[in-house]
């Protein structure tokens, strides 16, 4: 039986969490398999969770976040025979699956986006937990605004030092009116269960938002731009699927592997101009030809496109 | 509403002579008996002494007709009508009003909110607020009661405090008014002024209860007096009829040897030596304003005074509760007045023991057994150490049944509670726990509060014993009697001096009480 | 800081300091009876829960706010009847409630919605939704005022307006009624009620349900105003920040009102480090502008800002026979 | 009001508390429909069940001895300490820094240094709030409930800024050297057999290379600490001249006055005492555990120990009785995580009951105790 341990935003964050919940659903679904989960309360208790599934026999165990790397390093070798698969995060271990995301590709789409979007040639980022992660996603998002507006202006923004930077709404909608105030009229948001605040907020101030992770459009039907799509329902689908003959080593999901995207549905069919779009889908094709290279944040630490 | 109140207590006043009557009154406090079938009746218009010893079950009796506490059996009449007063709110409908031993006002309130506390006469306060200036005024120069009605308690005087529930109980307009001890904190000239107020209020008419020890006001302002003894109604006679011999006979059950045997003092060296002691309490108030004394090996000094005029502080200076300046020696020896140095274990140490005033709350700790008490501050006494680390329980606990022995403590169980003694064995405990320690000075402080006879005279007598063995002690007591037959000296205490010294021999209860109310003596 | 920015932040102090100052003049009430209550923080999530759970079902946030102020109730008489009808410590009761609190919310809300203890977002007549006062948008743009106008006192829900007429309204219960002389009274001397013939036990439930009520508005202003929907620990330590706000204010009414605004432009430069760090020229760590309120609670109690004396019963339960 | 026997108010007055918590939380249960027994028995089988479920029970036991013993020690000096959540933080921090700073060459010497390191942190952590009390009369609940704030705070600050190795992205120490690994139960001659690992054929589990596996379980050498503690605790209250002070000045503060007992210093000591036992819960978590300072490692600990100390009358023998109580409250708690739809947050609504009925509502029991008593008596008649 898999299992999976979300972690601290909870299944329901509507992000980054979540979309990994829909992917092991979507697994249920159609294999009409059953799963064990689990969601993390505390740091502390990442430990005592992953031995507790291996030893009940779960196998494969996902876990969804980078913040599991150190024990998971330390829980896998005392478990040879369970398969581990962990994503954000690379752990080298033989019997671990790794999967990464090309985060500041699909930013770049989404920040293309914003910057043909805004009418105040100022727009904003709101990222969760002051991370290099979340940095390569607001690096890949100021690079996409710069490549259609030269001279827009991009407010980085991070939540927090700490996980619980990933499920403050509060925070989340003062900082996306203080954005505002500033000028922005188009809000980024990668800050998981915080970024609900931001979209809610952006809503109620008239101004458009753009999600993360999931398609999260549909919160706000008309005011969502568009939704930077990060595939982990996927990679969790897949590594289901390959139940316990999960292949062990790194994968690097990509534009190209359809690991990163930005939706298109109907809730903003009516923001999205055919022009838009155009130049946007040209942009990916550059990407995925390698045309293009994306500047990534955690290769080297720096943007040249913002400063955080 | 209070029209008709009033109309309906004169009423019925033509049916009863009697303003009040309790019939078989009991209450109990857990296993204490505080009350067992009390009968009593008051007639209309006269005034009421009670009298019994310390913890007889008064204050409780004027609680219940006051539904402070709800008695468990027994009956209210109130001018011949049976009242239920289940609670203080009845009481004051029925035209009760009460003045407590412990005052129960609001600090930090004016005296108007206070009057007006519980009779506010609607829901915005400053129609009450207004009406009761007016009355008050009047009140005021109605009984020559003059308070400040804007003043905040806190800054008022104890008599001032005294005359604001007094004033409380007449705005509430009772025709019956009980007071608990209100002399014990005023002196002399304040409690003649009250007795003339009572005087006027008894020629309009009321009611009224006086709760008091002093035989000397029950003979000069009642007209009749109830006895109490543990519990229960001795008997209730006439003034006129009776004399405060015959009054303590019945308090205490049986003749009083107001005498205490003991030989002609014979001084020796000076033992203590305190020159111009001063204490501040907490708020910053001057309570000791430099006190000068001595005392002889072989000698008592009693303290004598009316309660609150800085006798406690003296004990507490001495004993080291209380940061202090001045001087104090000790044998010569300098004793440290403030700093960490100045504690009762470093008074104990130099040869000073200290049996304080209120044994419960400063001598006893009432959870602990009695020989975990017995090493209550000899706690780093050798003796009750086995080694560097432990303490030697054992030791302490044989310790404990041997005083227990000598003191006829009872029962004699060393490991029962300190609670769960009487009051008179819990205060044998504290003295034999002191005397034994067969200190160079004994601060004693009220010996035989809530002590009964018994052990009156046979605490008296290690006080007497330890004298003629040659030891000093200072003994401060409220009661004048206790004050005169033991000492061999007596010093007046008066606001936080010593207003003169004299000898036992050849004073006597008039010349100490003029001291007592800060007239004559030293300035 | 520029003008703007100043004021946006101000805009935030009220939306963040409007809980805080309906959960103090909540403990206000309690504590000036008598009854010390460290419970308002569990009181709060559990009357947001309540509002979120009720709001999202019914649709009215109206009907949130009841059911909010409902739970709160609940809570507040499980204080009252552990510390004044049992005597119990009243410090372990709020300690204990708001564990139980702490709990409970979250199971309700996840036996009812499923959504990992959370209620669903709210939207439209389920919140209580900014209001703008009248002619805010003309006066947007008049220099100084409009921005203040604007940003700072026009844009908040009912509840925020509510709230800061709490404060007269507490003033004036407390020192110009009979029932606020008898409330003070009873935390000062309880005996000195007791003797003028006033209960003292129905005193005291009587604060203990204004607190209640008080609680549970700022715990359905968190769920249906602030934000759209109750969230585990959605409180996140608000009520304890009450509570100091209460001890800075000295249990007075209009200081609470000053207290609670000061530790919301406290949680409001946490969220802008950025302009913090722009004024301080110096990179100020998030975590010491979090902890600032109780730094500054802590220097209060110490003496160092005035010296607060609670009320004089406070934390004793009234006994009459021992 | 009348007087219940001493047996009674000490062993049955706990214990229907604890029924009643029980009860309620049963109520709790069905109201969230929710099944009780079948609740209760996967608790059961998930703390006690199993060699894994008692390595995490005596692990959770031995943090919330060393937190039951912080709340007592201060108790017993009539201080409410609720900063124990704050100075186990603290204590952890002491413990990092302590185990980062040297390449240990054993455990015994690390474990002796970070306990030091645990105590010393743990105890300075509440020298403020108990000097504040002392000195300038500041409430110690209010104090340390603040302080507990403050410490989270400083963690998140050390974490983030100063003890976060380069390119970790997860606010957390380091690890700590290998010679600072302090032996978990399953390592510990004979008692590891305990917690060998079985295949279904109840045959000892291999690995490849032929050696018998162990489940690596969290409980470690701390638990022998905290029951030395324990006794430790109790000599000290009830058998030394301090301990004499202490309880004495926790009766009665006046009195203690009276006979010499500085307050001030009773208060510092006892506050440190109580400090540093709360600290040294983190050799446990942080040390014998974690093996790393990561945020919030205290785990609301620091709070269970205020049930703890309630629940075991404030007496040592109590609080080991109560911290396995809770240990099994809190594995089993986990096991329903794991195991049912029942939120993990059951185990706070426990634990509040438990404070709730034995801390506050006691004298309703008390009085239910009393009437029941009463019935007996009048039968007797
Ligand atoms: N609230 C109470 N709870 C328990 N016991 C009480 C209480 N009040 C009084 N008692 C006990 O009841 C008995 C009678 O006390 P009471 O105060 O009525 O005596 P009293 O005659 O007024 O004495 P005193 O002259 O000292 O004022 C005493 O044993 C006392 O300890
Ligand atoms: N709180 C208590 N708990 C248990 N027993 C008590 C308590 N208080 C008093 N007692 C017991 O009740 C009895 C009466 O106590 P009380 O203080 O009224 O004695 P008393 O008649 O005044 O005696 P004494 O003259 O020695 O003061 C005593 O035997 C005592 O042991
Ligand atoms: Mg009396
Ligand atoms: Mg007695």
């Amino acid at each position: 039986e898999p299992a999976i341990i979300f972690d601290l935003g909870g299944k329901f964050d509507k992000s980054f969490n979540e979309a990994a919940f829909n992917g092991a659903e979507k697994w249920a679904k159609e294999t009409g398999g059953t799963y064990k989960e689990l969601e993390m309360q505390s740091e502390a208790q990442r430990e005592q969770a992953l031995r507790s599934l291996a030893e009940e026999g779960a196998n494969p165990i996902i876990m969804t976040g980078f913040a599991f790397g150190d024990v998971l390093n330390t829980v896998a070798p005392d478990f040879p025979d369970t398969k581990f698969g962990i994503i954000d995060m690379v752990v080298e271990q033989p019997n671990v699956k790794s999967v990464v995301f090309t985060e500041d590709q699909g930013s770049y789409l989404v920040g293309m986006m914003a910057g043909l979007a805004s009418k105040t040639n100022t727009v904003g980022f709101i990222g969760g937990m002051d991370i290099p992660l979340i940095r390569r996603f607001g690096c890949g998002y100021a690079q996409g605004v710069k490549a259609v507006k030269p001279d827009a202006t991009v407010i980085l923004n991070m939540t927090g030092t700490t996980p619980a930077a990933w499920n403050d709404p509060v925070k989340g909608a003062e900082l996306a009116k203080a954005q505002k105030s500033q000028g922005a009229d188009v809000i980024y948001a990668a800050a998981g269960g915080t970024g609900v605040g931001v979209l809610q907020t952006a809503a109620d101030e008239g101004i458009l938002s753009i999600g993360v992770d999931s398609n999260q459009n549909y919160l706000h039907p008309g005011k969502v731009l568009t939704s930077m799509l990060k595939r982990v329902d996927n990679a969790v689908y897949e590594a289901f699927k390959e139940g316990e003959d999960l292949k062990p080593g790194i994968n690097v999901m990509d534009l190209k592997a359809g690991g990163v995207d930005y939706a298109m549905d109907d809730n903003n069919k009516d923001l999205v101009t055919p022009e838009m779009k155009a130049a946007v889908d040209a942009a990916a094709e550059k990407i995925k030809s390698g045309e293009l290279v994306v500047h990534d944040y955690m290769s080297d630490n720096t943007c040249p496109a913002g400063s955080f | 509403m209070e029209a008709t109140a009033n109309g309906g207590r004169q009423a019925t006043a033509a049916l009863s002579p009697y303003a009040i009557e309790l019939k078989g009154i009991s209450k109990a406090f857990g296993p204490v008996q505080a009350n067992r079938d009390i009968n009593i009746a008051v007639p209309r218009g006269t005034i009421h002494g009670i009298i019994g010893e310390n913890g007889a079950g008064k204050s409780t009796l004027m609680s219940i007709l006051y539904g402070f506490y709800r008695a468990d059996a027994g009956e209210i009449f109130i001018n011949g009508k049976l009242t239920p007063i289940p609670d203080s709110q009845s009481a004051i409908r029925a035209g009760i009003g009460m003045v407590f031993q412990h005052f129960k006002l609001v600090q930090n309130f004016t005296v108007l909110e206070n009057v007006i506390l519980g009779a506010e006469d609607g829901p915005m306060l400053n129609t009450s607020l207004a009406k009761a200036r007016k009355v008050l005024a009047d009140l005021s120069r109605e009984y020559e009661m003059d308070v400040d009605p804007d003043a905040l308690i806190e800054d008022l005087s104890v008599g001032h405090q005294q005359r604001v529930e007094i004033l409380k109980a007449l705005y509430r307009q009772a025709d019956i008014l009980i007071l608990d001890e209100p002399t014990g904190v005023l002196t002399p000239d304040e409690a003649d002024h009250l007795f003339r107020i009572l005087n006027g209020l008894k020629e309009q008419g009321k009611t009224i209860i006086l709760i008091t020890h002093k035989l000397r006001e029950i003979m000069e302002a009642t007209d009749n007096v109830s006895v109490m003894r543990r519990g229960t109604m001795v008997d209730t006679v006439k003034t006129a009829e009776s004399s405060p011999e015959s009054l303590a006979e019945l308090m205490v059950g049986r003749k009083v040897l107001l005498e205490v045997e003991k030989a002609k003092a014979t001084p020796g060296a000076v033992v203590l030596a305190v020159e111009n002691l001063r204490v501040k309490d907490e708020h910053g108030v001057e309570r000791l304003k430099g006190v000068s004394l001595e005392i002889r090996a072989g000698e008592i000094l009693g303290i004598a005074g009316v309660a609150g005029n800085g006798q406690s502080e003296l004990l507490e200076a001495l004993g080291g509760i209380a940061r202090a300046t001045g001087r104090i020696t000790l044998n010569g020896v300098d004793l440290p007045l403030v700093g960490l140095a100045a504690n009762g274990l470093t008074r104990r140490e130099a040869g000073i023991a200290h049996v304080p005033e209120d044994r419960q709350h400063l001598g006893l700790i009432m959870d602990f057994s009695a020989w975990e008490n017995v090493a209550f501050g000899y706690h780093n006494d050798p003796k009750y150490q086995k080694n560097a680390l432990f303490m030697d329980n054992d030791a302490l606990r044989a310790d404990t049944e041997a005083k227990m022995a000598r003191y006829d403590v009872r029962p004699p169980i060393p490991t029962l509670a300190a609670k769960n003694f009487s009051g008179g064995n819990q205060q044998k405990i504290v003295v034999a726990r002191e005397v034994e320690q067969n200190p160079d000075l004994l601060l004693i402080g009220q010996p035989t509060r809530g002590v009964d006879i018994g052990a009156i005279e046979f605490i008296h007598k290690q006080i007497v014993a330890l004298r003629d063995a040659g030891k000093a002690i200072l003994l401060v007591s409220v009661e004048l009697d206790e004050i005169m037959s033991l000492s061999d000296r007596i010093a007046v205490m008066f606001d936080g001096q010593i207003m003169g010294t004299a000898d036992p021999e050849t004073t006597d209860e008039r010349a100490l009480g003029l001291l007592m109310a800060g007239v004559g003596g030293k300035a | 800081m520029d003008y703007e920015t100043l004021m946006q932040i101000l805009g935030s102090t009220v939306r963040l300091g409007t809980p805080l100052l309906l959960a103090c003049l909540a403990g206000l009430f309690s504590e000036r009876a008598g009854i010390f209550d460290i419970g308002l923080e569990g009181k709060m999530l559990a009357a947001a829960m309540a509002a979120g759970t009720v709001a999202a079902m019914s649709g009215s946030a109206w009907v949130g706010l009841l059911a909010g102020i409902g739970a709160s109730l609940i809570f507040a008489m499980l204080h009252g009847v552990a510390s004044i009808t049992f005597r119990g410590n009243q410090l372990i009761s709020g300690v204990a409630l708001n564990f139980l609190s702490s709990g409970i919310t979250v199971l309700v809300a996840q036996a009812l919605f499923g959504q990992g203890g959370r209620t669903p977002p709210l939207d439209g007549a389920a919140r209580f939704n900014p209001i703008t006062l009248p002619f805010a948008d003309s006066l947007k743009d008049v220099p100084l005022i409009g921005p203040l106008y604007y940003q700072v006192i026009s844009g908040h829900s009912i509840l925020v307006y509510a709230a800061v007429a709490f404060v007269p309204l507490t003033w004036w219960i407390l020192f110009r009624t009979r029932f606020g002389l008898r409330l003070r009274a009873v935390g000062e001397n309880p005996a000195a009620v007791d003797t003028a013939g006033v209960s003292v036990k129905g005193l005291r439930f009587a604060a203990v349900a204004i607190t209640g009520v008080l609680c549970g508005v700022a715990g359905a202003y968190m769920a249906t105003a602030l934000q759209a929907g109750f969230g585990r620990e959605m409180t996140a330590g608000r009520g304890y920040i009450a509570l100091a706000a209460l001890i800075f204010a000295k249990w007075r009414p209009w200081q609470a009102l000053g207290a609670t605004m000061l530790f919301g432009f406290f949680q409001a430069l946490a969220l802008r480090p950025d302009v913090v760090e722009r004024i301080a020229q110096v990179k100020v760590p998030v975590s010491a502008l979090d902890a600032l309120p109780y730094i500054l609670t802590v220097l209060v109690l110490a003496g160092f800002v005035g010296k607060a004396i609670p009320p004089r019963a406070g934390g004793e339960p009234y006994v009459k026979e021992r | 009001m009348n007087k219940l026997p001493q047996w009674a108010d000490v062993v049955l007055v706990p214990l229907i508390s604890l029924l009643l918590a029980a009860l309620v939380a049963a109520i709790v249960l069905l109201a969230i429909g929710q099944s009780p027994t079948a609740a209760l028995a996967i608790m059961v089988k998930g703390a006690f069940g199993s060699a894994n479920g008692w390595g995490y029970t005596l692990y959770y036991t031995t943090s919330f001895i060393f937190t039951g013993l912080s709340v007592i020690v201060a108790f017993h000096a009539g201080l409410f300490n609720i900063g124990g959540e704050g100075q186990a933080q603290l204590g952890g921090l002491g413990v990092a820094l302590v185990c980062l700073a040297l390449p240990w060459p054993h455990w015994t010497v690390a474990l002796l240094a970070a306990t030091l390191g645990a105590a010393a942190f743990g105890a300075a952590w509440a020298a403020i709030p108990a000097y504040l009390q002392a000195k300038r009369g500041s409430h110690i609940v209010i104090t340390t409930i603040m302080f507990n704030y403050i410490a989270s705070a400083l963690i998140v600050y050390m974490l983030v800024d100063v003890l976060r190795p380069a390119g970790q992205m997860d606010p957390a120490s380091a690890r700590f050297p290998a010679g600072a690994k302090l032996p978990a139960l399953s390592d510990m001659p004979f008692i590891s057999e305990f917690f060998a690992k079985m295949n279904a054929d109840g045959t000892p589990k291999l690995t490849k290379a032929g050696v018998q596996m162990y489940s690596n379980v969290p409980a470690n050498v701390t638990l022998f600490i905290a029951l030395a503690a324990c006794f430790v605790v109790w000599l000290l209250l009830w058998r030394t001249r301090l301990g004499y002070q202490i309880r004495a000045f926790g009766k009665s503060e006046a009195a203690s006055k009276y006979a010499g007992i500085n307050p001030v210093k009773i208060t510092m000591i006892v506050m440190l005492i109580s400090g540093g036992l709360a600290g040294m819960m983190a050799i446990n978590n942080v040390m014998g555990s974690a093996e790393r300072l990561l945020q919030n490692s205290a785990e609301g600990a620091g709070f269970i120990g205020i049930a703890v100390a309630l629940m075991g009358r404030n007496h040592p023998l109590g609080v080991l009785l109560a911290a396995l109580l809770f240990g099994f409250l809190y594995q089993g708690g986990a096991a329903l995580g794991l195991n049912t739809t029942i939120p993990i947050e059951m185990r706070v609504v426990v634990q509040g009951l438990v404070i709730l009925f034995t801390g506050a509502l006691d004298q309703m029991v008390r009085m239910l105790l009393v009437w029941l008593f009463s019935f007996g008596r009048k039968a007797a008649v």
